[in-house]
Formats: structure tokens, C-alpha cells, sequence
């Protein structure tokens, strides 16, 4: 059994099984109550849950996610909502330093119970400072999860097993995805650090995440038309990451192409570049290819914007240099 | 004065005479109050317009009935004082000067806008004037106000920073460290809080502890704390006169709440249905630019035909600067790599 | 009174009877007191040697001189309230239950340490003592204690949040975001600033834009401030036993200054040669431990023989505490990977 | 001529010729003033140059280092400490939004000639929350320079170019490398973007930065006992890397180790890794190895934290296994 639905519609499922099913769950953040939330995710919860399980937060972002933090040190089990990820950088102290590191100094005593959910991605002419995609930095860090979902279905499975973590997740989702529609399987859950095979093939791996997973299944198919099969691994978690997918994949098709939104240079790319060139060295027929974004703040002219960020062109572009 | 909008100085000479009374003003600068309300306004409508069209994208949030914070604010500065400002900044950066054609093509994000179009409707910027920018980042502006003043005590040049915000950015911890900041330093600065009630759509009364004494906020630093009518731009005209002479003199900072009131959602895409209807009706009654007509009326400063006329003279200007956007260029391809690190 | 230091109850019985007129402690709780600032002490100077004999590495930031708080502070909480502080947490951390010779063994890095040794001096941490830790990032600890208090209020469960910070944190953003939410909330917690004049080497008076009102900063949020004397055992005490009750009764925040004085330099890394002596020689005046000793003994609460006999009971009890931490066993290496994640 | 100095000297004769040099120069930070500088590198500095030129900030980075920025906007010279790179998480939005991109948002109007002064690393037994590196996160970011010297001839050198930049540098000094002595050819100036082949080889390429570089060239120098001859390249900025000197050494040698502090995940060697990977794949006779610090925050205890992080002997493994 499945149904369809809007990845929108995807994550406020999720959000109202957990409002739902634990009294310890409540939402924290900015405009998510009254107004529904920036990107609608949230509409109705306020009247429907009230203030109590629906915090509707001041334009405080270290002291409401730090809140978060504590309050999930104490037991409860806070959603909490960075309207986008460029706002992160106000509360990233209290994610990296509290949110991540508080079970490890403290010997094992607390636990943060916590899913921040935020919002990545370029493309919806907002210019340099809305545009960014740090899930990559978050990545980095020991003690955090970060989930990246591109399609509604591991939207709500991956929330579901977020709800099951004793620690710290960033779960990012997509500017330009709320609206993608997909079929979603009763009760999927979908656990942490495993990738999905979007699509198979057999002469190229293209490894991305979020919504370059959509441009890189469009680039599969229009390779297809050229006589090339290439199978499409959507991360779906940056950490952990799913080694044993990716490899098993390139050790199939000897070539490997990866795909990320944000400017290339010290990008979440890299890692998968490394961990390829490591554990499959003798298997690749040509370097691991990045397409990624330019080393450029995101211009708000739109014409401009579009050359900035990875579109489907260019990973076709990058397959055939490979192949 | 930064800006002169129209010449209406000749039109009105002959019609009346009499300089303000509630204000150091005369007569024409009066008008010319008027005249930059007036074409705020249609600017802003015809963004709305654009918008709907397609030819502005991403965000827009208006500056529609704030019309008289700008205006009677940025008047008292001189051309080379520093304005410095949030995403909301339209109205402010045609106070301080920019043209708007170059406001409108910035909002096309076309390459004759004033930011070449890379920075779009929330960082309008023009050096030479003055107009230091709109920042995107709630509460990201301050601490960016707070080193242009410091460069103007550093280099003791008498420059005065007016550095606006909203009434969300009061939330912000960037508010408390530049107030102290500033205060530990006596720098030349005024920090201007636009409060029109929300912050997208978060009423300002359940998200600021003491939202009746926002004025006072300023008093942890020891820094003195106004309110004004945001809506009556000869009150704020008043106040700012006041402040900015103490400020170039040395007194150091100062703070300001205007209570004024988002005539619009907080972007275009927002119908703003959180709100109110008495509310917004009464704020209705409240639009700064009707009242400031009907003041000029009735105290003789312009007949109804000159005010006509300066309706018409912006309408034409807001008109002529749509086309010129629209007939600009979009920057061309390799703009984008231009200007990441300098030449 | 969350702590029981000594069994000084039987020792005093005999030589002395009258309850402390100033307060509603009696003869007791008023030397268990005096027992737990001596404690405090005796473990600092401890610290400091063995700092020098290198069993202790990194920052080693000492609480001598300011006793007074976090005995007359702690000990009016339950032993579930919460108690949240920064780095500077020896004090509290015993006064609040953690026993000496696991803050000990942290400071050594052992994995008999409250925190096994990972967190170290600045992270002292006993969850089921409700001291819920020292934070080192300065300010960092506020957002994490109002989530604790908004925990509380979530429940219902009439916990009180105790949140230390110093006069340095004032200055940081989320001194001021946690003080609006915590009222906009209305959350059951106190800020409670240990004004000790420096952070690091940089006085109060020169980086607060007004350093004699500190109490008064929360008058922005509608938060009720207090200023008392961080010396005085029994004052600290009052005040907190009044406001504890308030806020178990469901008041909302209050915020606390209490002036007092690092008898050491910053860490015991600094010489603290940028303090004036005269100022140093009479805070030495002040010196919370003197004086209250000589409180007990012109009002006939102890004899000296009993305070020679607390005193000789601390130092004992730290040489333990001591060579409990000498002797216990480093982390094994496994431990490096424990306690990243849930296991 | 040369003359023999500390690292801690170096910086401080860079910042005395920045303030004796040039009016427009003063430096902001915190316990910078009387107190002499965390670190004690502006010693004798508030004595000597007083309150207008040295700015002893109240702890508010957000606003001190963004004011830095609006002043150098204003055509003042800032050169701004944050006591450590871990501090700099509560100001790296104003860094990331406003230093790195101001520039460009505002097609060009604005430069940001501003010189960020900050300390990486770990190894001092201060715990989670004071032993990170995140000089990688901020090499991401278009707008940035990232400096990172290893010695006080190159911190020096590397600072007086700093000074001619029209735009934000980090400047990163590593906490270890204080103490450490070397000799400074006068007037030494190095430009950003030049890697330092601090020791000729031709079996492996060792590739690090900052205080790693002691400890690549300890291990090179064990590895020549083995009869390995090792060549170490010293990055000495981030962005811009130099590829061009990392690849010509890996085409001679065949074989690379790239060594950082931090943890391996999401770090920047994969950067570096990736680059070799896709230039100089033909001539590879190996994957290129990583050896970075443990996935765990970095604990108090000093037996632990010795594990946590790089050392010698890990990286003469590596090497080794590489052979
Ligand atoms: C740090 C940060 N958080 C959130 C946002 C999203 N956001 C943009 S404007 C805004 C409301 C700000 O309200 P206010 O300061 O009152 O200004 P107004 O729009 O009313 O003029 C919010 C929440 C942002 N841009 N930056
Ligand atoms: C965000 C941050 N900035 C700087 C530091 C370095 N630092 C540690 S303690 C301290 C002084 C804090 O002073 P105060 O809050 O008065 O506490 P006190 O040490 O006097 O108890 C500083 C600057 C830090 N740990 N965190
Ligand atoms: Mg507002
Ligand atoms: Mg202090």
C-alpha cells in the first residue's frame, strides 16, 4: 500500500506522528506557529496542538536551539526548526559545541534526543546569503546525524528511525523539493546510513543527495538515449554514510561521478571522492569527477544564479568525459 | 537632504508661502518630504506589479506605509553620512539616493542595478551615497553599523551611522552586543528600530518581553532611548534633527523605536491573514502618506492640485524607471566569476 | 541543602544554641556553611599544587574567593533543581553533591572522574546531582539552561534552574536571547551573575556600558533584577530563598548580581599583574571565609576550636579526595570511542 | 641576514609594522589590551600604541568581529583576533555572510581589507569545546583567503602579504607552535597560494599544514632511517591551494599522505585527495592515504587525547603502508 504525496506533506506527517505519539515532542522555532511556518510545513499545527507543543520562537537562534539542547538533556524530544540552513550560523556554537560534544564530555550522562530540522539549497533567487548548503560542515562533526532526503518516501522513513536516535540529528531538507510529489509505502521506516539505488545501470556510478538526486536521475536518463546506463546512488545520510553502497557500486562500473550543490572547493564531495579513490582504487578506470557548484556566492540575477549551481547538463557533461 | 526628487520648489512658490510651523522646515523641504513618500510608495507598488509579472524574483517585502520613518530620518543626514540597513530597504536607499532606475534594475537583477544585480531587493547598496546596504541576516546589519561608526571615531571625521531594524532583530544577540558595543566605545551612531508590530508573523507583543517599552531597551547600556510616531515624518524629522547634532557632537549613541505598521505581509508571498482586520483597518486610518497630505493641506503648505501634480511627477518617474529596468541588459556570463576577490 | 559536608552537627550541639537571628537557618545549616566554603577552598588550593605538580593539565580556573555564592546559592535548591554553570564549577559542583574526590579525579583526567575524565575542569557534570555542568564556551551555558527550565515548565514538574554566569558573559548575545525567551515563556530559572569585576584581564567597569546597574539589565525584559552582596553567605542565602519560592510558585525568571572577587588570577596560568594592588589588598579584606567565621564566633554559633576542627576536616578530607585521584586509573584507550553516540 | 625567532615573534613583528606602517591599521579582540593577548603575542602593545589603536573588546565576537568588518568596509586597515578558531563559531556568520560576501553582493562596491587573526588546534588538554580546527570550514567559502604557517619565517612572510590583500584573510596560528624558533630572512614576504616543499624526497609526498608539518618531517626523517625518502609539502594557505606544486610533486613520487589535524570525515584533506586523485591519476601508484585525527570529540584526559590526534609514528604508518 502506498499514496501519494508532496514532500511537504511528507515531513508534516512525520512531525504530527511525532506530536501524536509522544508526549515528550513538541516543535520549537520560527513562525511555525501562527503563520504555518516559513515553507508551510507546519499550517494547522498551532490551532490543532497550541502553544504548549507548538513553540512559536523569537528571532533568537543560539538561545532557542541551546533551549532545544537542554530541554532534550532533560528528557523531552525536541523538533526544532532553523527556517533555513544559512540561519544555522547563529546557533552553530550551540550545535557543535553543546548539541554534539555534551554526551562525550559529560562521560555518558546525557543524552540529546533531538532532530533540528532546516532547510538547504540554492535556485530560488535569494541571493549569496540564503542560498547556502552546509550540511557538508555538519557532516564533519563527531556526534551529530545529518539526513538528506530527496524524495517524500525517505522523507517520512528516515524521520520515523530520526525519532529513534538518542542524539542529535540535522535533518535537511530541500528549498526547491517541498512540492515534488512521490509515492509514500505505509509504514516505511528507513534506517540511517543507507543508501538508495535510485536507479541501476552498469557504466557509471553518480553519487549525490537532496535535490541534485533528481537532476542526476535526469541526467540518467538522457544518458540513456546515448547508449549509457548509469546507476544513480542517492546517499540519503551524510553521517553516517554508506561506504559499503557506494564502493559495491563503483566496483561494478569502474567510474564514479559525484554531485553536489555547493561550490566545490572543501565540499562534502571530496569525503566520497577520498573514500572512493581509497577502498576502490584498483577497480576505477578514471579519476572520481565532482560537479558541483562554482566558487562564487550565489548572485540573485537570475541568469546568473543558474550558471552558479550544478544543473542536469553539466553531469551528463561530466559522465561523458568519463565514459 | 540627500535626495531631491522633483523641482517642485518653483510650482509651489507661488501658491503658498508660509514656512512650517511645528518644524524648522519650510516649505519646500516640506514638499520634498512629500514628493520621496509619495514615490516610495509607487515604487513599491509597481515591485509588487513586476513581481506578479515575473520580472522580480525570490523575496520581496515592501516598504509601504514606513514611508515617513525614512523620509523624515534620513533627511536630517548629510550625503556622507552612513545609512546601514535590513532586507526591508527600498524606501530607505531612495531617501539616501539611489535612483530608481538603478533601484528597479537592481530589483530585475539586472546588471545596470546598482549592485550589478548580484544583490537583488534586500542589499540595495551605494557606496558613494551613503546607502551602506540592506542585509539579509536578521540583526546581521548592526554589527556592520556599529565598524562604520567606529571607523568615523577612529578617524574622527563626524560622520553619524543610522542604523535601522526591525522589531524581530530586537531578539537577535547581536542587538545587545552592539548597543553595549557602541556605548563602551561612544560611537556615532543611532540605532532605529522600525517596529511595525511583526516580524514576518510573529506579533512583536508575544515575542519581546516588554514590548510596550522597546524605547527603554536602550537603558541596560545607558544609551538613551526615544519612541516617535513612525507615521508623522515631521515627528521623527524632529527627533532625528535632535539626535544627529548631538551624535556629530560627540554624545555618542542613541536608540529609537517608531511604531509604524507593514501595510503588506511581510513578503509578497504572504497574504498576512495572522493579522487582525480592526487592526489592519485602523492602521489603515493611520497611512502616513494621507496624513501627511491632509497636514500639508490644512496648514496651507500646498493645494490639491500640487499634490496631484507630485503624484503624477513620481507615478511618471516609477513608470520610466520600470522601463529602464526591464530594457536593461542581464549581466552578462562571466559576471559571474567578477568581483568574488578583488582584481 | 543538597550537600552534607560533615557531621558538625553533633560536634557543635553542645558549645552553642541560639539559631541565626539573621536568617532562618539554624546553628546547623549555618555551619555546614562555613564547613562547605572551607571545603571549596581547601579544594582549590589542592588543585592549584597539584596544577603545578602537573597532575592537572590545561585551563584550571579556580572558585577561591567566591565561596560565599554558591554555598549560600546551592544549598537553597532541592537536590533535583538544576544547577548549569560555566567553566569556573568547582565550587558549585561540590556545594550542588558531586563529591570531592570525583572532581578531583576529573581535574586529573581519571576515569573515576565525574565525567570519566573527558570533560575534565571546565566540564564537571552529575546529572543525577541536577549539576548538569560547566560549560566553556563563555555564554554558552544560558541557551542550555533555559532549555532545562523549559523542560520544567513543559512538565510541570516545579523544578527551579539555577544558571551561573559571569560579569565577562553579560556581554554575549545569548545573555540577551535567553533572557527574553525565559520571560516570553515565563520559565522557571534564575540568571545569576557572579560579578567578579574581571573576565580574564578586561574589568567590568571597562567593557559593560554601565558596569554599576549590571542588576538592572534585565529591567528590558520585565525580568525582576537583584543585587547582593557575593560575600556574604547569609545575604546570598535570603535573597535566594525568597526567590526560589517565587519561581517554584510559578513567577517567572529572576536575575541575580552578586559582586564579588577572584582572589587568583583568571586561570592559575595568569598573574593577574593588570589588578591594582590596592584594590586586591582590600578585596582581601572582604574575603567571604574570614569573615563569616568571625560572624559565627562574635555571635556564638561556633567556638574557634570547632572552626580549627572544620577546618582540619576539609583538608583531610581533599588530601583523600586527592590521593583517591592520584591512585585511580587513567581512561582505557577503548574509551576514546565510547559515548559519541548512544550505544 | 637572518635573524633567529619564535613563532609568537613573528606575528607580533607583523603586527608592529601593520600599526607602525599604516594609520588606517589597529587591532580589535578580546584580553588584547592590558591583559597582552591570550596567547601574549600583543604584549606590551596597549602600552605602547593605547586604546585607539589597540581595541580591547568586551566578549561580543558577533558584533566585534562584524564591526571589524563595517570598519574595513570604511577603509580602515582591522586586524581582529578571536581568541581561538573555536570561538569563532559565534561570529562565523558574520564572516561567512558579510566578510566573504559583501564584495560580490554588492557588484563590487565594497572591499573587506581585513586580516582575522585566530588559533587552531588541539593537544593542549582543554577539551572538546577549545581543541578544533576549523580552518577547513572556512577554506570552503568563495571571498575567503585561509592562512595557515607552520613556521615564523612563513608566518611572518605570509602576514606581510596578508597586509596588501584587498580582502578578509583567516589567519590561523596553531597553539602548539607559539614556542616554536626558526630563523626569518629579513624582509621575507611569501605570497598566498604558494605551497612549501619544506623537504626534497622522492619515494612518498607527505602533504600537511601547520603545526602537522612538524610532524610530517619528524616522520620523513624517520622514514629515511627505513631508507624512505620522503618529500614534504607544506600547504602554508588553504585557499588558495596551490595544486600546482602538490600535483608536480606527486607525478615525481607516485605515492601522497595527506596529514590533518581534525577528524578524517567531511575534513579538508578530502579535498586535497580529491584534486591528486583527478590530476595526477596515471600516475598514482596507490590511493592517496588520509591521516587525520579519531571521529570523537577531543576528551580532556591526556592519555586520550594523545589517541585523538595525529602523531608521528601514525603517520610514518601510513607512509609505510603506502610502500
Ligand atoms: C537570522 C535570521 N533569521 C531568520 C530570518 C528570516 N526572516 C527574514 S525577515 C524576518 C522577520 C524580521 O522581522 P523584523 O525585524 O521585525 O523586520 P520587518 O520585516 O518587520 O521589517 C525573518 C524571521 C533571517 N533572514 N535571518
Ligand atoms: C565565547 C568565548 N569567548 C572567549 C572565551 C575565552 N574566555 C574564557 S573565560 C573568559 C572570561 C570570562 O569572564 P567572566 O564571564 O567574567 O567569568 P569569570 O572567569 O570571571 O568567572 C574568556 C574571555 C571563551 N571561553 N568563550
Ligand atoms: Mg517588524
Ligand atoms: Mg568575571
Amino acid at each position: 500500500m502506498s499514496t501519494e504525496m508532496t514532500y511537504r506533506q511528507a515531513i508534516c506527517q512525520g512531525l504530527t506522528e511525532a506530536l501524536d505519539e509522544d508526549p515528550r515532542a513538541y516543535l520549537m522555532g520560527e513562525d511555525i506557529g501562527p503563520y504555518g511556518g516559513a515553507f508551510a510545513v507546519t499550517q494547522g499545527f498551532w490551532e490543532k496542538y497550541g502553544p504548549r507543543r507548538i513553540k512559536d520562537s523569537p528571532l533568537s537562534e543560539s538561545a532557542f536551539v541551546g533551549a532545544g539542547i537542554g530541554s532534550a538533556m532533560a528528557g523531552l524530544r525536541p523538533i526544532v526548526e532553523i527556517m533555513t540552513i544559512n540561519f544555522s550560523l547563529l546557533a552553530i556554537d550551540q550545535i557543535v559545541n553543546h548539541a554534539a560534544k555534551v554526551r562525550y564530555m559529560s562521560g555518558d550522562q546525557f543524552s540529546v534526543p533531538m532532530i533540528i530540522r532546516t532547510v538547504t539549497g540554492a535556485g530560488a533567487s535569494v541571493a549569496a546569503t540564503h542560498s547556502q548548503s552546509f550540511e557538508g560542515w555538519y557532516a564533519s562533526v563527531p556526534g551529530l546525524y545529518v539526513v538528506v532526503p530527496s524524495t517524500p518516501e525517505d522523507a517520512l522513513g528516515l524521520f520515523r528511525s530520526c525519532r529513534e536516535l538518542m542524539d542529535p540529528v540535522m535533518f535537511v531538507e530541500h528549498i526547491l523539493l517541498y512540492g515534488s510529489r512521490g509515492q509514500v509505502s505505509e509504514g516505511v521506516k528507513i534506517p540511517l546510513g543507507k543508501a538508495d539505488i535510485k536507479k541501476e545501470g552498469s557504466d557509471v556510478t553518480i553519487i549525490s543527495y537532496s535535490k541534485m538526486v533528481q537532476n542526476s536521475l535526469e541526467a540518467a536518463a538522457m544518458l540513456e538515449n546515448d547508449g549509457i546506463n548509469a546507476e544513480v546512488v542517492d546517499l540519503r545520510t551524510l553521517r553516517p554514510l554508506d561506504v559499503e553502497t557506494i564502493i559495491k557500486s563503483v566496483k561494478k562500473t569502474h567510474r564514479a561521478v559525484v554531485v553536489e550543490e555547493t561550490t566545490k572547493f572543501g565540499g562534502f564531495a571530496g569525503e566520497v571522492v577520498s573514500i572512493i579513490q581509497q577502498e576502490a582504487f584498483d577497480y576505477l578506470d578514471a579519476p572520481v569527477e565532482r560537479v558541483a557548484g562554482e566558487e562564487v556566492p550565489i548572485p540573485y540575477s537570475m541568469p546568473l544564479e543558474k550558471l552558479a549551481i550544478p544543473d542536469t547538463q553539466r553531469i551528463v557533461s561530466a559522465v561523458k568525459k568519463l565514459i | 537632504m540627500p535626495r531631491k526628487t522633483t523641482n517642485t520648489k518653483a510650482k509651489v512658490a507661488d501658491d503658498v508661502a508660509a514656512v512650517a510651523e511645528s518644524s524648522e522646515l519650510n516649505q519646500e523641504q516640506l514638499l520634498e518630504f512629500y514628493a520621496q513618500m509619495v514615490l516610495i510608495r509607487e515604487f513599491e507598488k509597481e515591485s509588487e506589479r513586476q513581481y506578479t509579472r515575473g520580472n522580480i524574483k525570490g523575496f520581496l517585502h515592501v516598504y509601504s506605509g514606513e514611508e515617513a520613518i525614512a523620509v523624515g530620518a534620513i533627511n536630517v543626514l548629510r550625503n556622507d553620512d552612513v545609512v546601514v540597513t535590513h532586507y526591508r530597504d527600498h524606501g530607505q536607499a531612495l531617501v539616501k539616493g539611489i535612483e530608481p532606475k538603478q533601484a528597479m534594475a537592481e530589483l530585475f537583477g539586472k546588471s545596470t542595478g546598482c549592485s550589478k544585480g548580484k544583490g537583488g531587493s534586500m542589499h540595495l547598496i551605494d557606496a558613494d551615497k551613503g546607502f551602506m546596504g540592506g542585509y539579509a541576516i536578521v540583526g546581521g546589519q548592526l554589527p556592520l553599523a556599529t565598524g562604520f561608526a567606529l571607523a568615523s571615531h577612529y578617524r574622527d571625521d563626524d560622520k553619524v551611522t543610522l542604523c535601522f531594524l526591525g522589531d524581530g532583530a530586537l531578539n537577535e544577540g547581536e542587538f545587545h552586543e552592539c548597543l553595549n558595543l557602541a556605548k563602551v566605545w561612544n560611537l556615532p551612531i543611532i540605532f532605529f528600530c522600525e517596529n511595525n508590530l511583526y516580524g514576518m508573523g510573529a506579533p512583536a507583543k508575544d515575542h519581546l518581553a516588554a514590548p510596550d517599552k522597546i524605547y527603554k531597551m536602550s537603558e541596560a547600556y545607558d544609551i538613551p532611548g526615544f519612541r516617535v510616531d513612525g507615521n508623522d515624518v515631521l515627528e521623527v524629522h524632529d527627533l532625528m534633527t535632535k539626535l544627529v547634532k548631538q551624535i556629530r557632537g560627540g554624545s555618542g549613541p542613541a536608540f529609537v523605536e517608531a511604531q509604524t505598521y507593514r501595510i503588506q505581509g511581510h513578503s509578497i508571498a504572504d497574504p498576512a491573514n495572522y493579522r487582525p482586520e480592526d487592526e489592519v483597518n485602523e492602521w489603515k486610518l493611520k497611512d502616513p502618506i494621507p496624513s501627511f497630505k491632509d497636514w500639508l493641506l490644512a496648514n496651507g503648505h500646498a493645494t490639491q492640485d500640487i499634490i496631484d501634480q507630485m503624484h503624477q511627477t513620481a507615478e511618471q518617474e516609477i513608470i520610466e524607471a520600470a522601463e529602464f529596468a526591464e530594457q536593461s541588459p542581464f549581466p552578462a556570463d562571466e559576471e559571474l566569476y567578477t568581483g568574488v576577490y578583488a582584481e
